[in-house]
């Protein structure tokens, strides 16, 4: 069954791409908005025939899901170790090729809207398009150094992107924090894999996640420092993953990359580009479960749960809504981590895995769904704060109802999609691990504070005077809306489990009634308290968070991780390594040479005297030259 | 006329040819032709190496052997191997972007180009001489011509950088005589006669003692001029002083002679002293690798930070080539040819700048995006290639080295890999600072919004350039086997 | 006897033919007419300098006390060459300022009095006609140097010369009679087969090693050079600097190589120290002149100390590097003189700064001293790079790579002020500068001669295997 | 060959000479009686071949010609240096040794 048309998944952006780069100047707005949007339409289709083609006619034979790779060598390092270029098909890519192409595509359509009049439009959906193309190769990478290499793309996607508006110095700063944040990250990962190709002699997923595979089995022959050497490795490789989907302690750029349009930051920070760190994760899963009986998945599981839950306090206290949201993305992000984290392998012990992939891909619709809601609020308010919004329902119905909508789901409300999809991350967590399981349902809680924190506060609420009447966005950007609120609303209902497993075989989800219930009890409550909060105008919020004193200082100063990073990158590198070395460089080093040159010129001049210009000292020294000579060799010559 | 002596033959037609040009025009279009004579001839070159290839084995194709002072044995004996023919393309390449970039050579043109065409015969002729006397000799010819195109065409403190950089260059040749003496008169170890001729002394066992002996010499005395910690100062002043097509041809070709040089005699013919002495060398690059990533972050001239990047990226060589074996030289020889086309490349945007704005302090550059947006896109992707993005010539070169370099079984070497692995941070950090605060951001000075637009010899030279880094990233398959089954015999030699 | 056997002193008794011959024309040539003696004196010492070269046979004169052989003739025709380039960058200065004095014909007198002696000296087979033969070269050079009377500085730099020169023959005799004590004979044959190491035969050879020391200015017996240098006509300087220090060294290489052969491992490491020495105190010293006049005579000081390199390995190979490097310096420093000589002759400016913007007014001259320079310097693919590195291979070959170092590093330092002159005439712009001028066409040949031996001598390899060939009395 | 005469009193005796020859060429603060020195100098040397000859070479006559070889030419020489020093006197009306340091260093 040929299936080598899906590389044109991912060529067909990066055609779009050059075209759009080379041509910049000669091509008219309104066409490059077209050729983008096409562009990704034709991807889209293809990829959804393909999820068809796969998950309904080759994808399973008896009972398993196939794994099909399609490559050829692009660079050879030596008889064993080489860079492959191919695709690899089994079901979590498929899934991402879906997930991907629908937000793009929504983004695409979105931003003809939003982007309207803007200088470089046509250079907007150029980064576009690159992104798609990126996110696509990484996708379908088959072996670790490819997709280290589309994760680099996506990275400079994202720096372009975040960095769109060039002029703003804060848009700047914003774009190279999160380049050199997740570059840093990356070094882990490129560490990790050169440990990993030196120990295991092969970069390729299906040699590595073979259960029966020698790098799977030998994780014992080598260890260092008490863990086995392929356990370092992954958890390297880990730290590559965390940088993208900004786990603590890597999270610091997320925030900041709001700079960037709106649309950006729905399709690259909410729903693609920030969860490969899940699907690396997932994409080595085996190794992570079998490897060292899951010491590195259980750091997952910790560093997911702790992001998740320290994201949320502090998305309470935002005030920029897109601040809220990318805290909340990176809530739900350490939400998706965790359920790996807490995933079995086979059957239905796999639970956490398929949940994890299953959250994934309801976050995605109904995240990108409350950016863009939130991209046409601001674009009717031209602003982010809270504090310019309220009583927008009336003007914006359409936007209001998706929004809300997205609300729903993400806060976990039957029959929405996140309800579904979260339900399974819990159970996962109550099977394996009780701590993170109470960790979760917190969380559960918080998420549906926040976010009807900022419901109320855009929709409700008192009417702020707005200069010119906010009204309700074009379609162009309604259409985008609407289409993802209905995905949002029926995503849930796909019987994910049949697909999506760790195992590949796939299993009967069933929910489980108790859980289910806390959890929509807990999102309940959290609801209500966001409603008496700010459904009106009052001062209970305040004494709230004045009862909470300094802890809420902190928390809406985001535990002052910035300012460590700060004081790390200006004071300790700049100051403390990098003038000392320059002034070393100039001082010493060049020194020395100098001094070299300066001594041989300052000799010259102190044994100027010698040259007395009397014929006598002349002499002097001609006899007395002669006459050490002969002592000495006479000497030397007698003994 | 055999096909490699015509790369000394065309240049030096082209210098009869300026001798009797008059004024600029004549000059830069002489200068023109003749180096686009040398690119053709260096691609013809390639396609005739593969179709040799085929159907000969040897070592080095295209030799041709002349007996010149018969009483010490020295020859005028030349040929390539795949490493040379990569070079030769690079240094071709390099020059004719050269010529272009220094169109309005206003000082002086015609003794510019002839200088220019002078030290590409060094370079042109060391690449392909297998002699080490005519090694050594095109060597010193490449280098002297500097002085006078620093010294005279230069800006700044030029006479100083000038001097500086010709007297460090040539204490380091003169070391490096010592170490070629003393090679050839071990050369008949083995009961043959004395030679100067690579191939053979590369068959000689020379006595260990000896090799451990000149091996630091002959390594110093070419790792110089590859700016090899703590012999690098001569390089940043060198480069701030210089006009931009003396650095491009200094960091882009004439520093790459340095790793050449290193490979070819110093690892070649004296294996046993690399091995003895590889250690030591590794600690001295790796310095070098993250000092001068370190040190670019603080400077405030472009030309400067772009050195010390060179400091670093070239250390990066020195260390491939240390780690020994076989996918870590293939990435020092990648990394050679990448670096050369992007730093060449980084010092023609940088000239292009300075042209207009008259500056080169990124603290008094701001906003250049939107008054001059091809220059400054183009200096992005430049800036992406050197962090080594996939997709350019830099990922594929320093990924084959570090993982080369990771395949070493001694804890030692995989250690210091991963200490100059972490290199690539700091560069992105003083790349994107550049990028940050030079190109993007708001315009700081009103005049900047009148600045030339790029011209179409500006563009010949970019693109020129441009065109290898990114064939070299898509597409690297080729040319690393070109260059691998060129290692084979280094390996033999080694192990 | 045969006085065919006079034949093999051809080139001797052609010329003092010539030397006689221009007095005789002295006399009769009128006052107004004199102009034409240069002329005169010129043209026949061209002829001269072609018949030299017809072969001469390998064979010895009045019992031994003369001999000749190819390397001896190939020498003397170096010498000839030299003499003949030197003559014709002088012409113009002799034209204008000397023969108005009516005192052309004495100088050439003097200079080919001074050549004749050093036929005798290189062609010697006792240290009789040494002795005379070193005399006759150092005293009408002494004269020469006080040539411009009217100049004190001229006159100081000749009672120098004549003073040192005086003391170094004076202990050189010593010396010899001390070599003569020990061995019973003033004949070279008979010397070298008996000498034996001995305190007497070691201080004789030390003494005698002074007075040929004196006139190659090895350090410490180098003190004159410079002031003479300085003070003395620029022909005459250059001369100096070429000519008699060439012979020099030719005739203590003879000596070393076949006389006192026996004696080698004591004056090997004479030479070692007096290398390391002369090199590192020429170069020190030249670093900070600012008169090119004294800047070429410390230079020309560090480049024997090169020399030295060659002659320590007392072997055939030593030979032929020593006398390639030689006639290579010979153009080489003959060049640079030349054109100091040409601008002193048209501005009477010779201090380094005058030279400043020198190439945008005259570009060739200065292009023709930036080769000069770059061959003293020994940068290829000029010939001077050959001379030092087959003089350093030749020192490496007996394994002396610790002196091959010191050289390398003192070529680096000499590099250095080589291109302090090469800075001042391209890289400086200077509203001072000397302007735009045609030198004569004698001045002009004069320097053609020289850069077309610069250029090809290095790469003209036949050359150095000739040398070799000649060379191969000595093994 | 003189009876009571040893050559080792007679080699003293020059070499006294040579060294007194340096000391004055060293000492004198004037030209002309440096060039005496110098001219004990020589004469040392004469003496010395003849003293050599005489005693240990007395078959043949070497030294004797060589000695008077030398007295002909630190004739010449010294002539020449006469000259010089007058061509120097008429400059700058001294012959002090001092005056003759124009050129130094």
């Amino acid at each position: 069954m040929d299936i080598s048309y899906i590389i044109l998944i991912p060529l067909i952006p990066l055609a779009v791409f050059l075209l759009l780069g080379i041509f910049n100047q000669k091509i008219k707005p309104a066409v490059s908005g077209y050729v983008g949007v096409f562009g990704l339409l034709a991807s889209g289709i293809l990829s959804l025939y393909a999820a068809y083609q796969y998950f309904f006619i080759i994808g399973k034979v008896d009972g398993v899901y196939q794994t099909f790779v399609d490559k050829t060598v692009w660079m050879k390092f030596t008889e064993t170790l080489q860079i492959d270029m191919g695709i690899l098909i089994d079901p979590i890519s498929v899934m991402m090729l879906v997930v991907v192409s629908i937000v793009s595509l929504m983004v695409h359509i979105y931003s003809r809207g939003y982007m309207k009049g803007d200088g470089g439009y046509t250079k907007f959906f150029a980064f576009l398009s690159l992104f798609s193309f990126s996110m696509y190769g990484l996708v379908l990478a088959t072996n670790l150094f490819q997709i280290y290499m589309f994760w680099e793309l996506v990275g400079v996607s994202s720096y372009l992107l975040i960095g769109y508006y060039y002029t703003k110095p804060s848009a700047v700063a914003a774009a190279k924090k999160a380049f050199i944040v997740t570059r840093f990250a990356d070094l882990g990962f490129l560490i990790g894999i050169l440990i990993m190709g030196y120990y295991t002699g092969t970069f390729d997923f299906e040699t590595l996640n073979n259960p029966e595979g020698s790098a799977i089995l030998n994780w014992a022959s080598t260890s260092f420092m008490g863990l086995s050497v392929i356990t370092w490795a992954l958890l390297l490789i880990f730290i590559g993953g965390a940088g993208k989907s900004a786990m603590l302690p890597f999270h610091i750029w997320l925030p900041d990359a709001m700079e960037g349009p709106t649309p950006v930051s729905a399709l690259i920070h909410a729903a693609t580009m920030v969860v490969a760190g899940i699907y690396l994760v997932a994409r080595l899963f085996p190794m992570f479960y079998f490897v060292e009986h899951g010491f590195a998945l259980n750091i997952v599981a910790y560093v997911g749960a702790i992001s998740s839950l320290f994201a949320a306090i502090v998305a309470i206290t935002q005030t920029d809504i897109k601040r809220v949201l990318a805290f909340s993305t990176m809530s739900q992000l350490g939400y998706m981590m965790m359920a790996l984290g807490v995933s079995g392998y086979d059957g239905h012990e796999g639970v956490g895995y398929m949940a994890s992939m299953f959250h994934l891909f309801t976050h995605a619709m109904f995240k990108a769904l409350l950016f863009l809601g939130a991209g046409s609020v601001i674009h009717a308010v031209h602003s982010n704060y809270l504090k310019d919004m309220g009583g927008l329902r009336k003007y914006m119905p359409i936007t209001n109802i998706t929004f809300l909508i997205a609300a729903l789901a993400i806060a976990g409300m039957p029959p929405f999609a996140g309800f579904w999809s979260k339900d399974e991350i819990l159970v996962a967590a109550f099977e394996h691990n009780k701590l993170i399981y109470y960790i979760g349902i917190f969380v559960a809680g918080l998420t549906a504070f926040y976010m009807f924190r900022i419901y109320f506060g855009i929709f409700w609420g008192k009417e702020k005077e707005y200069e010119h009447k906010p009204k309700e966005s074009p379609l162009s950007m309604t259409f985008p809306l609407m289409f993802l609120a209905l995905l949002s609303l029926v995503g849930g209902l796909i019987p994910f489990s049949e697909f999506v497993s760790a195992d590949k075989v796939g299993f009967e989800a069933h929910l489980n009634y108790p859980l289910a219930a806390i959890a929509v009890g807990v999102c309940l409550v959290g609801i209500i308290l966001a409603w008496v909060f700010y459904k009106k105008e009052n001062s209970l919020a305040d004494k709230w968070a004045n009862a909470f004193g300094p802890f809420y200082i902190w928390a809406s100063d985001k535990f002052y991780f910035d300012e460590i990073y700060l004081f790390i990158t200006k004071k300790i590198l700049f100051k403390r390594v990098s003038a000392p070395i320059a002034w070393f460089d100039k001082k010493v080093v060049d020194g020395t040479m100098e001094g070299i040159g300066n001594k041989t010129v300052l000799t010259s001049k102190k044994i100027k005297g010698l040259q007395s210009g009397k014929v006598q000292d002349y002499a002097f020294a001609f006899v007395g030259g002669t006459v050490i000579l002969a002592l000495v060799f006479i000497y030397l010559w007698t003994n | 006329m055999d096909i490699l002596s015509l790369f000394i033959i065309v240049p030096i037609i082209t210098i009869l040819a300026l001798v009797f040009a008059k004024g600029l025009k004549q000059a830069r279009i002489i200068s023109m032709i003749g180096s686009m004579v040398q690119l053709g001839m260096s691609i013809n070159l390639a396609f005739a190496y593969f179709a040799e290839r085929d159907t000969n084995s040897d070592i080095m194709v295209f030799t041709k052997d002349v007996v010149w002072y018969k009483e010490f044995n020295i020859h005028y004996y030349i040929g390539v191997d795949g490493i040379s023919v990569a070079l030769l393309l690079l240094t071709s390449i390099v020059v004719l972007a050269g010529v272009f970039i220094s169109w309005k050579m206003k000082d002086l043109p015609k003794e510019f180009f002839i200088s220019l065409i002078v030290l590409s015969i060094g370079v042109y002729g060391f690449f392909i001489s297998l002699d080490l006397f005519t090694m050594f000799v095109f060597f010193e010819i490449a280098v002297i011509p500097m002085y006078l195109l620093i010294g005279i065409w230069g800006s700044g403190p030029k006479e100083y950088s000038a001097m500086k950089l010709t007297l460090m260059l040539m204490g380091a040749s003169a070391v490096l005589l010592v170490g070629i003496l003393g090679i050839y008169f071990n050369s008949d170890a083995d009961g043959g006669a004395l030679t100067f001729n690579i191939l053979e002394i590369a068959q000689v066992n020379i006595p260990l003692e000896i090799q451990k002996l000149f091996f630091p010499l002959v390594f110093i005395g070419f790792a110089v001029i590859g700016a090899l910690f703590p012999f690098h100062t001569w390089s940043p002043d060198g480069h701030a002083s210089a006009p931009t097509a003396v650095s491009m041809l200094h960091a882009g070709v004439l520093m790459k002679l340095g790793g050449y040089g290193v490979f070819r005699v110093a690892m070649y013919l004296l294996p046993e002293g690399a091995l003895h002495w590889s250690w030591f060398f590794i600690i001295l690059s790796a310095i070098g690798v993250i000092y001068g990533a370190f040190a670019a972050i603080k400077q405030t001239d472009l030309k400067y930070i772009n050195a010390y990047s060179s400091v670093s990226h070239l250390g990066l060589v020195l260390f491939a080539l240390l780690m020994l074996n076989k996918t870590a030289w293939n990435g020092a020889i990648l990394q050679s040819l990448s670096h050369g086309f992007m730093t060449a490349l980084f010092f023609a945007l940088i000239g292009m700048i300075y042209g207009r704005t008259h500056t080169r302090d990124i603290t008094k550059l701001g906003g250049l995006l939107k008054v001059i947006p091809f220059i400054s896109v183009i200096y992005v992707i430049a800036g992406l290639a050197s962090l080594g993005l996939p997709g350019f010539s830099g990922f594929v070169a320093e990924m084959n080295i570090f993982v080369g370099a990771f395949q070493h079984d001694d804890m030692f070497y995989r250690v210091v890999t991963i200490i100059s692995v972490s290199a690539i941070v700091v560069t992105a950090v003083y790349i994107l600072r550049v990028v940050g605060i030079m190109l993007m951001g708001p315009i700081k000075n009103d005049s900047y919004l009148t600045l030339e637009r790029v011209t179409w010899y500006e563009k010949s030279g970019i693109l020129l350039l441009l065109t290898p880094i990114v064939g070299m990233g898509v597409a690297p398959l080729w040319l690393s086997n070109m260059i691998l089954e060129s290692l084979q015999p280094f390996i033999q030699g080694l192990l | 006897m045969n006085f065919s056997n006079f034949l093999l002193m051809r080139q001797e008794i052609l010329l003092l033919a010539i030397i006689l011959l221009l007095i005789v024309a002295e006399i009769f040539i009128s006052p107004k007419k004199k102009q034409s003696i240069v002329h005169l004196a010129i043209f026949l010492f061209g002829i001269h300098t072609i018949v030299g070269f017809f072969a001469i046979e390998e064979s010895s004169l009045f019992g031994g006390m003369f001999r000749t052989n190819g390397l001896i003739h190939f020498f003397k025709n170096i010498l000839n060459v030299g003499v003949l380039v030197l003559l014709l960058q002088s012409a113009d200065w002799l034209k204008e300022k000397i023969v108005h004095h009516n005192r052309g014909t004495e100088f050439f007198v003097l200079l080919f009095a001074s050549l004749l002696g050093m036929y005798f000296m290189i062609s010697a087979g006792d240290f009789l006609m040494f002795y005379l033969g070193l005399e006759l070269s150092t005293l009408p050079v002494a004269a020469l140097a006080a040539y411009e009377t009217t100049k004190r500085k001229s006159n100081e730099a000749g009672i120098k010369l004549i003073l040192s020169a005086a003391l170094a023959s004076g202990v050189s005799l010593f010396g010899i009679s001390m070599l003569y004590a020990t061995t019973g004979s003033i004949y070279f044959n008979a010397i070298a087969e008996v000498i034996t190491t001995t305190n007497l035969s070691v201080l004789g050879l030390i003494l005698f090693f002074a007075g040929l020391a004196f006139k190659i200015s090895l350090v410490p017996f180098h003190f004159w050079t410079a002031d003479v240098y300085e003070g003395a006509p620029i022909s005459i300087a250059s001369y100096l600097s070429v000519i008699s220090k060439g012979a020099a060294v030719f005739i203590l290489m003879m000596l070393l190589f076949t006389v006192l052969k026996p004696l080698m491992p004591i004056w090997e490491h004479m030479v070692y120290v007096f290398a390391i020495l002369t090199m590192f105190i020429g170069n020190l010293f030249a670093l900070r002149q600012k008169n090119m006049k004294r800047f070429l005579a410390f230079s020309s000081i560090a480049q024997a100390g090169f020399i030295l390199l060659g002659l320590i390995i007392g072997n055939q190979l030593g030979t032929a590097t020593v006398v390639y490097f030689v006639l290579i310096y010979v153009f080489s420093n003959l060049a640079a003189f030349g054109v100091v000589q040409a601008i002193s002759l048209q501005t009477g400016k010779e201090q380094m700064e005058d030279y400043e913007g020198l190439y945008r007014t005259n570009p060739k001259l200065s292009l023709v001293m930036m080769l000069a320079l770059f061959s003293l310097a020994g940068i290829p693919p000029v010939a001077g790079f050959f001379g030092k590195f087959f003089l350093f291979t030749a020192a490496a070959s007996e394994g002396y790579y610790v002196l091959v170092f010191l050289a390398v590093v003192n070529v680096t330092i000499s590099l250095y002020y080589y291109l302090l002159v090469v800075r001042a005439m391209f890289l400086r712009k200077s509203d001072t500068a000397i302007p735009f001028f045609k030198s004569k066409i004698y001045m002009r040949l004069g320097l053609v001669i020289t850069v077309l031996g610069i250029l090809i001598l290095g790469l003209y390899s036949p050359l150095y295997d000739y040398i070799y060939e000649l060379s191969s009395i000595f093994n | 060959m003189i009876d009571g005469i040893s050559i080792y009193d007679l080699l003293t005796l020059t070499t006294i000479l040579f060294f007194i020859g340096v000391y004055g060429f060293i000492t004198r603060k004037n030209l002309i009686s440096i060039l005496i020195s110098v001219e004990l100098i020589l004469n040392a040397s004469v003496v010395n071949f003849v003293v050599i000859n005489k005693y240990l070479y007395p078959d043949m006559l070497q030294g004797v010609y060589f000695s008077i070889f030398i007295i002909a030419v630190a004739a010449a020489e010294t002539a020449l240096a006469v000259s010089i020093i007058i061509s120097l006197y008429r400059q700058i009306n001294s012959v002090e040794v001092k005056d003759t340091e124009v050129m130094k260093y």
